[in-house]
């Protein structure tokens, strides 16, 4: 193992230049609390030129997309335009104070209230809060919405949030974290969910629905207007996981669709880059009923001028400190502009073209588990190969290609039929040329394996440690 | 043809033939006719590179930045230097452009970065278990609140108790996340003289209410420094968890809360290392004791065996997550603010041992230094006496409004107005960093003293 | 403790102890009394990072830049974009931080982004070898004239024909390089109307002082594009090297200067991804046929085989290089523009084919907009008819200066004052980029309009 | 190998963005020259997320200063403060035009005219410009103002220059590209310049010598205040390659030795990236008797006002175009502000400390050429060795270590005598710790060398390539 920065301490030394030649009177004050000089927090003591050559090592023992394919589904790896991230970094922005005087915002008040305006045209809402943190987040914001919602405006007490059983783990999370009780709906044999069980679950401790459009298995809800239809008699509400918007924009939308609430999760679609876990960004939309209930501030006009909304009369109130992820945002707003209309909506034919693709060139070794055509991810087969799709995706790694998602190993869950299941998401950033390699480096696995299964099932052999087996032990 | 879009006019014929289909159009087939968007988006069409540029900088010209103008705010979000050290490592793509790290074998120096961050915040927090991470320290104080809800909930009363004196948006954002459990929130006072709590109310509260958990934030929203041993003493007697919210820049100078019997620290990691940004992207800081690491939100990072039996690093304990545990997790977090940490933690090896005391100590001089002086002015009063560390509160007599407007027309943010303090009016919150150097304070000094002539 | 010094004290002791000796002033014996500084050097104190920042802050601040004002300067230097991914390739530190690559087999990644800026600009010169690097455009072309001298001076007297169209600056870098070898340099004059050269003058020329080469520029310093292929067409006939000086950008638009004939191809690769800075650094492109491929300087990189055969990069035709050839070297250079040549290949690479042609065409248009649209205002003429690029030279009925003094008050940088075209007064040299929208290019034509009015 | 960008291309694909939606009538003008529509230039068409992995493939096969150690004697590889290379993108400096009006360049004077002066104290001299654009370039207009100064001031013809023949090759290059006619003094068995040599070879045709010192054997020329004396005495000029200024730096100054002109390579001692081979700047400095003949512009000050200064009577006249590599220069005036003048004479004293430590421990292996004190770096005797000197240090690319310098890999010359030496210069910025492991490996090389020779001679072997050949034929 590298040693850690921590290793790397030696007394004495420093990276920093941190002094005021006025202020040196370095004695310290009489608080309760204070820290006795020699009391050492056990910080390193490193110079600058280790501390660069340390990450710098460290980076160059991780992967992202600029290193290569990363077809890691319901994750959306796509290419994160190198001009975004140099806008986003304008010292107009990056050294705002949130608290600034109001008038001294203009620029970031504007900037929030067209991206609102944006946001809410491309999912088909009438009104966005740019303020949740992450996907996660924007759903918990819909969930205290939709809780304030029956109990100000429809003065019911409604408990129960419906999720798919495909559903990303932080629908029912979400739900449960917000005190609803969270009941489960099958996926039914075409991989759709089960509408007969759903109207059965409908009752009127059902708040609401969320749903996933496509689903977390690569396929669209055809029948989304007969369940939007059913939701809507039952009272409940209808909330849209915007996770997969990749593979829908400008050829439907979530308020088209019947949804009324709905998040957009930015490091996905739209292209901010992920950091190795965040930050990203999941503004939340709704219908115009609901927009009273947004947390405060949203961005709003008053003839030319911008400014903070905080008069929001049925707001859950904040979700987070100040205005969201503006460093974030400023780049999914980059995205946007640099696109276009017509250009988003080439990213997702291309990213649906690429992922069926993919689905079928990869057929004979990994079957579609649902024998169709995907959206913008494919959910394949992985029990016919002779390895556990485990061991068969890690040995990918050596060709320098990101394993795709698999059970355990990635986002997304899935029922115990679909235990060697892997979902496969190129977006639309990946070539044809690209797609073609990593079908013939599959292939080639797929020959590896029948020379020598123990070198695949130990795979991968070009890395600084060996294969970590699933859900390892922690070690002290 | 657009840029983001790999696939020229022959692939897509090409790879339409082997998917045996005519058009792109129909690859949407399953998408019923009803919801098809029969117009175009109605976005602004694409922006060249340089038009794009210019349309960006002419929205930051629109804001008055930090740099431009003299910064005394605080209030949570500091004005602090970024070692440029930062910057060019974080800016690195293999950490900028990956994903949360699902395959470790292939992410072993991402993981050791973050697995550092949990290493050396646990030096500030005093705690062994930091979480890799929660979004800012408004939803870390909020996530604790909920650990302490989890944790307690056979015990205690499904309340509350909460210091008045945590910074305003902080009690927003908790209020919002305890109205869906419907936990009970109680305000627990601050003394009028000092800024402290009000100890005897919180030791009544505590018998009263047997809450799950006590709230509270030093240095308070008032910029005070509280006595955190003697919250704890009280806390633990009552076996109730106490949860504080801290400024991690403080430790340069005082002991850690973990030493001084905090079970939950929470903070804000903006102080270190990560910009301004209007207020966000920041780090969320949680940490704790052992004994509760199965109820701590997000990612943590561990070491494990491979399967020849080395060290390597990986994900750990994610049982508690929302991706294995579903509707039984502790918090749907998942996407977090890995970025952050990281920056934070190559802020933290930046400065090291000695220059983080010596930041912490610039912090208080030059702080001591705009205070005493601005006390020698006439009718200008301390509103509390306790100790500060980099903020403080002023009375004024004459409209604070009219102040901070006259302040900004010489290109200083004079500090935060603070709209209700008990009863007392015009008071301000006065911020002060390490970037101020003494002619920017003496700058400020005058400025005032010729506002109130 | 200063931190870029990695030593603590205890390392000194120890590493003093294994020399041998007990101070580190006694590793300076060498150094004679007499000549030792007695005191400390008299330079700013040290400036932590932050007081640092403020200091570059409002240098910066004291200049006006090109986001700021509407810029119409040329000359040389073009205020075009530079795409984000340069930046974001050029300053990742294993490119950044390295030496020129005399380890091959360490840097084969900076050697083939080297050599690939040779294959491609190649292609926009038209001639084989490309050299890695000039400084700028002015020694580039300075470099090309020794060539001339050394390659012709067996049967040629020691003279360069220059035109006295190529830009100012130019000539006097050319004037002082050639000082030391005692080449003269004879002027050739452009045609009063088209502002192209004067053939005749050149023919006439070339037959009375048998030069060692022809050097011209193309847009010429008027902004016109000259007759090239009339030009290498005499020189061909006389046997003389005819040297050009272009602006790479043109390519997108009109045939190579190889394909017409030209020799020596120079030119400033600034246009091409990289940032104005003032003027510096920039990149000095320098081409040619492959028989003078012994005969340029700078570094060339080739393929070579390693020891088993397999094809490598590598640097190559060291020989002619000072570091090898020492005094019978072609010229000193060494250090070169290396990280700006592989800015201007990741711009070739990032417009590519096409998009090398629409940028090349939108500056064109742009520049037949604005002066077609001046052209309109009353007593504002053109000085030459010659066909233009992205720049052209106006008269103005009052003086220039007062015209410049005004634009600048309306936030438009005007142009360049020519002082001395003949016996014109007030002349202007107006550039466009694709950088200036219609709105802007209005605001010009209509503040003028004010300003004549 | 790996594809180059150019084998990447195709058709109708492309990375940019480049349009106007007002300005899309795109009819060819007609022109002399114009390339016809159907005429390619052989451009390659690729996507930016190609051209993105495809550099940031070929980063990760190069290395740099953050990489690790580079002792490359002669060449100072110090570590390069971050900060430098933010400031100096600033957008006031980097996107200001070179001929804007006078007035509106402030900042650029002003810091301009404060890098001389700052140059002038550091170097001992009196005026400074900043045009050069490497040390060559320095040194050219060095020399060049040597010859303007025999012709305007003395009125007389001189046409020799004098240099060491231990001297970096664009000394030589620099006489001779000037005009001058080039001879070399040769070294004493002290490593030192013959003065004796010296002496007979002066005359009234020596127009100058060149001398770096320390020397670029590592050796400071004790002798430096006879030798000026002598120079000045045969009316001739004394000038100073700076290149090696980091082992002096506070400690003595090459004006106070008596040099009359000098330059300094900022990409050497003051910290600037080299960039894999430039841009550098080499700033060229000289005593008042001198300052009139500085190439134009030189920044100056009037009171309070700062502006070019266009009127300097002798000038050699321009030597490139504008005013000098602003944007390398910028980082070099912070590097100076950070350290300033005792961090810059720690600098020193730390980088001769590293190198004699380095000479001391290496000693049994690899004896110094000259037995005692070295300066910034050691010259070191290869001899012993087993195998050359030139397959031995490439095995230390297997340790991430970049091999020193040695005759034909790096930039120094030395005799026939030293064809097996080796030039290391750690610099100021290595660690204790680094130095040892570099000690550490050299050791086991020598025992791998004893193990297998075959292997170390075929070094390196962790590379995309094998080991290539001294001054290998290029292939086609
Ligand atoms: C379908 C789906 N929903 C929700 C999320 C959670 O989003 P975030 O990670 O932004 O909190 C994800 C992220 O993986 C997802 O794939
Ligand atoms: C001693 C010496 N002189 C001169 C030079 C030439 O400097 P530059 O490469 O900056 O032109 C060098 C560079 O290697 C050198 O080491």
């Amino acid at each position: 193992m590298t040693p850690t920065i921590l290793d790397r301490s030696r007394n004495n030394v420093s990276g920093h230049q941190i002094f005021d030649s006025y202020f040196s009177n370095s004695q310290l004050p009489i608080i309760k609390g204070i820290r006795d000089k020699d009391m050492k927090l056990g910080l390193p003591e490193v110079t600058e030129v280790e501390i660069i050559r340390h990450y710098t090592n460290l980076t160059n023992d991780a992967f992202g997309v600029d290193n290569g394919t990363y077809p890691l589904g319901s994750c959306t790896m796509k290419y994160n335009p190198k001009r975004n991230d140099k806008l986003s970094q304008l010292a107009g922005f990056q050294k705002s104070h949130p608290l600034q005087p109001k008038k001294t915002l203009n620029g970031l008040w504007q900037f929030m209230y067209e991206m609102q305006i944006y946001l809410a045209e491309l999912l088909g809402m009438d009104a966005f809060s740019l303020q949740p943190a992450a996907g996660a987040h924007g759903e918990l914001a819909g969930i205290y919405i939709i809780q304030k919602y029956f109990e100000a405006e429809r003065k019911e007490q409604r408990n129960t949030i419906l999720v798919a059983d495909s559903a990303h783990g932080t629908n029912p999370a979400s739900a449960s974290m917000a005190g609803f009780e969270c009941k489960i709906i099958q996926t039914d044999k075409q991989g759709l969910m089960d509408i007969e069980m759903l109207k059965k679950m409908l009752d009127t401790n059902v708040a609401a629905l969320m749903l996933t459009n496509p689903s977390t298995l690569g396929l669209f809800e055809k029948n989304i207007i007969e369940i939007a239809k059913l939701i809507h008699k039952n009272g409940s509400l209808l909330y849209y996981d915007g996770a997969n918007l990749n593979a829908i924009m400008g050829i439907t939308r979530p308020g088209d669709m019947g949804f009324d609430i709905a998040h957009i999760n930015t490091h996905k679609t739209l292209s901010t880059p992920h950091g190795g876990g965040g930050p990203g960004a999941g503004p939340v939309g709704v219908k115009q009923f609901l927009r009273s209930y947004l947390p405060i501030p949203i961005a709003d006009k008053n003839g030319e001028i911008y400014f903070p909304n905080y008069k929001l009369p049925n707001t859950i109130g904040r979700i987070k400190a100040n205005y969201g992820h503006i460093d974030v945002l400023l780049k999914a707003y980059c995205y946007i502009l640099t696109n276009g209309p017509q250009g988003l909506k080439e990213t997702t034919e291309n990213a649906v073209l690429n992922a069926n693709y993919l689905q079928i060139k990869l057929k004979e070794i990994l079957p579609p588990v649902f024998n169709k055509l995907c959206m913008h991810e494919c959910l394949l087969n992985g029990d016919i190969l002779k390895v556990s799709a485990y061991t068969f995706v890690k040995r990918l790694i050596d060709y320098g290609i990101h394993p795709p998602t698999l059970v355990g190993a990635g986002c997304v869950y899935f029922s115990d039929d679909l235990g060697s299941a892997i979902l496969m998401e190129p977006t639309e950033t990946e070539t044809k040329e690209t797609l073609d390699e990593m079908v013939m480096i599959f292939r080639q696995i797929l020959d590896e394996v029948k020379e020598n299964e123990d070198f695949i099932k130990n795979a991968p052999h070009s890395k600084n440690v060996s294969q970590i087996p699933f859900m390892a032990q922690e070690i002290i | 043809m657009y840029g983001y879009n790999t696939l020229n006019n022959n692939d897509k014929k090409l790879m339409l033939k082997e998917i045996g289909l005519e058009t792109i159009n129909s690859l949407f087939q399953d998408i019923p006719e009803p919801i098809r968007m029969i117009r175009q988006l109605n976005l602004p069409q694409p922006y060249s590179e340089w038009a794009l540029e210019k349309k960006l900088v002419n929205l930051a010209k629109n804001n008055i930045h930090t740099d431009e103008y003299f910064c005394f705010l605080g209030g949570g979000y500091y004005n602090h230097f970024v070692p440029a050290v930062v910057d060019a490592i974080v800016n690195r793509s293999e950490f900028l452009t990956s994903y949360t790290p699902y395959q470790p074998e292939m992410s072993q120096g991402l993981l050791q970065a973050l697995y550092e961050y949990q290493l050396l915040m646990a030096k500030i927090t005093g705690l062994p278990i930091v979480s890799s991470s929660s979004y800012d320290g408004a939803t870390a104080l909020a996530d604790a609140a909920l650990m302490c809800d989890s944790i307690q909930k056979e015990n205690k009363n499904q309340k509350l108790l909460v210091a008045k004196s945590i910074w305003p948006q902080y009690l927003e954002v908790l209020k919002t996340y305890m109205s869906g459990r419907k936990i009970e929130i109680e305000m627990i006072d601050y003394d009028i003289k000092t800024g402290m709590l009000n100890f005897d109310e919180l030791r009544n509260q505590i018998q009263q209410e047997n809450p799950v958990g006590f709230l509270f934030q030093s240095p308070n929203a008032f910029g005070i420094i509280e006595d955190i041993a003697k919250v704890t003493n009280i806390c633990n007697n009552a076996k109730v968890i106490s949860v504080l919210s801290f400024n991690p820049l403080t430790i340069g100078l005082l002991k850690t809360p973990g030493e001084l019997g905090v079970d939950i620290v929470t903070g804000e990691g903006q102080p270190l290392g990560i910009h301004l940004n209007a207020g966000g992207s920041s780090l969320g800081i949680l940490s704790t004791h052992s004994k509760y690491r199965q109820y701590i939100p997000g990612r943590l990072i561990g070491k494990v065996k491979d399967i020849k039996g080395n060290p390597a690093y990986s994900l750990v304990f994610e049982n508690r997550e929302q991706h294995v545990a579903r509707e039984k997790a502790n918090t749907n977090i998942c996407s977090n603010q890995a970025l952050n940490s990281i920056k934070s933690a190559i802020f933290l090896s930046y400065v090291g041992e000695t220059g983080f005391r010596k930041l912490a100590m610039l912090n208080y001089e030059k702080t001591q230094y705009l205070m005493n002086n601005l006390l020698k002015l006439k009718d200008v009063e301390l509103v509390f006496n306790g100790m500060v560390f980099n903020e403080f509160v002023i009375k004024f007599p004459i409209s604070v409004k009219i102040i901070i407007e006259k302040m900004l027309s010489k290109k200083i943010f004079a500090g935060i107005e603070y709209k209700n303090i008990s009863e007392i009016e015009n008071t301000l919150l006065i911020s002060v960093t390490e970037k101020l150097d003494k002619g920017d304070l003496d700058y400020y000094i005058s400025s005032l003293k010729e506002i109130l002539a």
